[in-house]
């Protein structure tokens, strides 16, 4: 057990079961908002289908958002930040293990709980996939670049609109070719360019985020 | 001593003695008012140039001149995020005092300048598109640099402690220049779908020198405002910051 | 040149002078802003320069 | 050991927070078996020195050396230290013996018959398997203790660890700091009472703030 991003993982794991609200809250949210739409919207099937990727899709960031809060909070108020602040384990890797237990808990959740909001709307079978996909790819950079935010605003008490203000800007290139996938495949046109877009954004968030995870946490907590 | 590294020597001094709050005041008392001149004599030339020297456009005509305020303004709005991030990686890497002080006071203006530049687009765009707002790529993704420079802001002013409040607002401006360009694109490409032809009917590069030299004095013009705006703003923040320290005090001591 | 043609900008009158009019409206406000807190830094510090001067004491 | 040569040497420390300089040019030596008794009043920038000297904040003038080199990004430094502050990074969700457990993988140990040792040293094997919310105070303190047992580390900075536990903790704590020094260790800490009269007093060394 000497790996530092399995170790982590597994630890955030062990706590979110602990406290299985924190498991349920982002996927209850996520649901929630989806379907206030056709309520605020005409009652038309048609309109439904071709808004519904978009709306699942802001739905999802969204519940993201609202979970990112409480990433680091807990552990900069018990101290354990601090202790690993001053450990010779790699932080950037060990807050790679934390983001994708987020993620695990969030995006993952989500996407796999997206085809039963995708038959609420009526769209049809081929691109509820297209939408599983875009958000299985998407996803992750939403937590790693969330997690940055989260860790700059982590010793602020009330930080959670500055937080929806400096990180909403940054998912909009992930809201753009995921729910462009959508709309893409609805006109029966080639996807393949935005998924290596997400693909793209998705090694470059692993590369980078982690350090600037690190990075943020440094310099906020001092 | 070989001439290279007498230059090198010499910049590298420099730049540590610009590292100092207190010889940065000194030396930005001479190069202030310097760059407010540049800026002056380059915007007023420009402006004659702009306005009464350059030919209306065959295609636009007279409405074209708002292009004299608009790129030059939209030009600062990248230029001042890219000088911001920087200064802040200087910064966090340093830990140089006076780097964060450029990035925190480069923010308003460039957010200024980032307004400026979509106002003055829609002013624009209602005669030529019209429309007051089309969601052109490049009105967008200036909008959503608008709000990458308010987060910036909002950030700094949250922190009580300024030393936690500059690394924090570092760290989210140099996050944010690895993200800008990808934002730009990915809006790029989200207008392609959204309005087949491109709004701006391509004059191209084949711009007459007539109105190419109003522009880019103009632009030149602007860049050295934000010198000068950015000296200006600078010096309050190092005389209120090192306030405690005695050269700031001696200075007062010998006007009271 | 004729100046109420010039003024008029072919019709485009009301967008080309208030793209140019906010614009130096922008400018004149970002170099007039540094300089009014300006004076209010200087005041302050001039007031911390006299209390530490007359009571000796350093103060916060 | 007298004449041994210093593990721990700060020269010249400063730290400026906010608008007020809490310490200048402070310098300290720690040798193996001492205990730095940091003493000052309240607002006096102990916590300061604590976090500066456990590497989680910088000076703003000065530097620590840990074996003759400097802390900053010094992964020897952050293996052989560590630190105990006001929050004691304990999980509320967690038991005790699921909190240690994880901070001994941390240091890459998985033996959970020393996780029992631990505890039952600091006398709170009976609570192993309590989820830590439901510890008392003064078991809480103890818990973050148990950690400090590993032996990988030589030096524990402790904030304030007397506070708020009962005598026989306070006993209890007193020995175990006392067995580390005898064994090579050294602490550095802060503590309102006078800490002479206590195990302590022998390998104590003050640094009035």
């Amino acid at each position: 057990m000497n790996n530092t991003f399995i170790l982590f993982y597994r630890r955030e794991w062990q706590l979110m079961f602990r406290n299985t609200s924190t498991l349920v809250q982002p996927l209850c949210f996520f649901v929630i908002i989806a379907l206030l739409f056709p309520f605020s919207l005409p009652a038309e099937n048609e309109l439904l289908r071709r808004i519904g990727g978009g709306v699942i899709w802001v739905s999802a960031v969204l519940a993201t958002l609202l979970s990112l809060e409480s990433m680091f909070k807990a552990d900069f108020q018990d101290g354990a930040l601090e202790q690993w602040l001053t450990h010779p384990r790699s932080l950037a890797v060990a807050m790679m293990g934390k983001a994708f237990a987020h993620w695990s808990a969030t995006g993952l959740l989500l996407t796999l709980f997206s085809p039963v909001l995708c038959l609420t709307f009526r769209i049809p079978t081929e691109q509820i996939w297209v939408l599983f996909l875009g958000l299985l790819l998407g996803t992750p950079s939403l937590s790693l670049i969330g997690a940055i935010g989260a860790a700059l605003t982590v010793t602020l008490h009330r930080g959670g609109v500055l937080l929806a203000i400096i990180i909403l800007p940054l998912y909009i290139p992930i809201l753009i070719f995921g729910a462009g996938m959508i709309t893409q495949s609805a006109q029966g046109a080639d996807i393949a360019g935005q998924v290596y877009a997400l693909l793209a954004m998705l090694m470059l968030s692993i590369t980078l985020a982690p350090f600037a995870i690190a990075g943020a946490l440094r310099a906020t907590i001092e | 001593m070989n001439p290279l590294s007498a230059i090198w020597n010499f910049l590298y001094r420099s730049f540590h003695r610009l590292g100092s709050p207190r010889e940065f005041y000194k030396i930005s008392t001479y190069a202030t008012p310097i760059f407010g001149l540049l800026f002056l004599g380059l915007c007023l030339v420009g402006s004659y140039l702009g306005l009464f020297v350059a030919p209306a456009d065959y295609q636009q005509g007279e409405s074209y001149r708002i292009i004299f305020v608009h790129v030059p303004a939209a030009w600062l709005s990248l230029f001042v995020y890219v000088v911001m991030a920087i200064a802040g990686a200087i910064g966090l890497i340093w830990r140089m005092k006076m780097a964060f002080v450029v990035a925190i006071c480069s923010a308003p203006i460039g957010a200024a300048f980032t307004a400026l530049a979509l106002v003055t687009g829609s002013l624009w765009g209602a005669p030529i598109w019209g429309t007051w707002w089309e969601w052109d790529a490049r009105l967008t993704s200036e909008l959503i640099l608008l709000f990458i420079y308010f987060g910036v802001m909002a950030l700094y002013y949250a922190f009580e402690e300024r030393k936690t409040a500059e690394r924090a607002m570092a760290m989210l401006s140099v996050v944010g220049i690895v993200i800008v360009p990808i934002i730009h694109y990915s809006v790029e490409w989200w207008s392609s779908l959204h309005q087949g032809a491109t709004v701006f009917r391509d004059g191209g590069p084949a711009m007459p020198a007539s109105m190419l030299t109003p522009l880019l004095l103009m632009a030149l013009g602007y860049t050295f405002f934000y010198g000068y705006v950015l000296f200006l703003r600078a010096r309050n923040m190092v005389l209120h910051n090192e306030r405690k320290s005695k050269w700031v005090k001696e200075m007062f001591t010998e006007n009271l | 040149m004729n100046w109420s043609e010039f003024f008029h900008m072919g019709g485009y009158a009301f967008y080309v002078w208030t793209s140019w009019g906010l614009s130096l409206l922008v400018l004149v406000w970002q170099v007039l802003q540094p300089k009014l807190s300006l004076r209010r830094i200087k005041r302050d510090i001039a007031r911390q320069v006299r209390r530490e001067q007359t009571h000796g004491t350093a103060t916060n | 050991m007298p004449d041994q040569p210093a593990s721990l040497i700060a020269e010249g420390l400063e730290c400026i927070r906010g608008e007020r300089t809490l310490f200048s040019n402070l310098s300290l030596a720690l040798r193996e078996q001492q205990c730095l008794h940091v003493v000052g009043a309240n607002g006096s920038g102990k916590t300061s020195l604590l976090r500066i000297i456990s590497g989680l904040n910088r000076a703003d003038q000065g530097e620590i050396l840990w074996h003759n080199e400097t802390i900053v990004n010094n992964p020897r430094f952050f293996k052989e230290s560590t630190q105990i502050g006001h929050k004691d990074g304990i999980k509320n969700e967690l038991t005790a013996a699921e909190n240690l457990a994880f901070y001994q993988q941390l240091e890459g140990v998985d033996d959970e018959s020393l996780v029992d040792q631990y505890l039952a040293q600091m006398g709170i094997l009976r609570c192993a398997d309590l989820t830590a919310n439901r510890l008392s105070f003064g078991q809480r303190r103890r818990l973050a203790f148990a950690r400090l047992l590993q032996p990988i580390y030589k030096l524990w900075i402790l904030d304030e660890p007397f506070t708020g536990i009962d005598v026989d903790g306070r006993q209890l704590i007193e020995n175990v700091c006392l067995d580390h020094l005898n064994n090579g260790g050294m602490i550095v800490l802060t503590n309102h009472q006078d800490l002479q009269r206590s195990l302590l007093g022998g390998h104590l060394v003050e640094l009035q703030l």
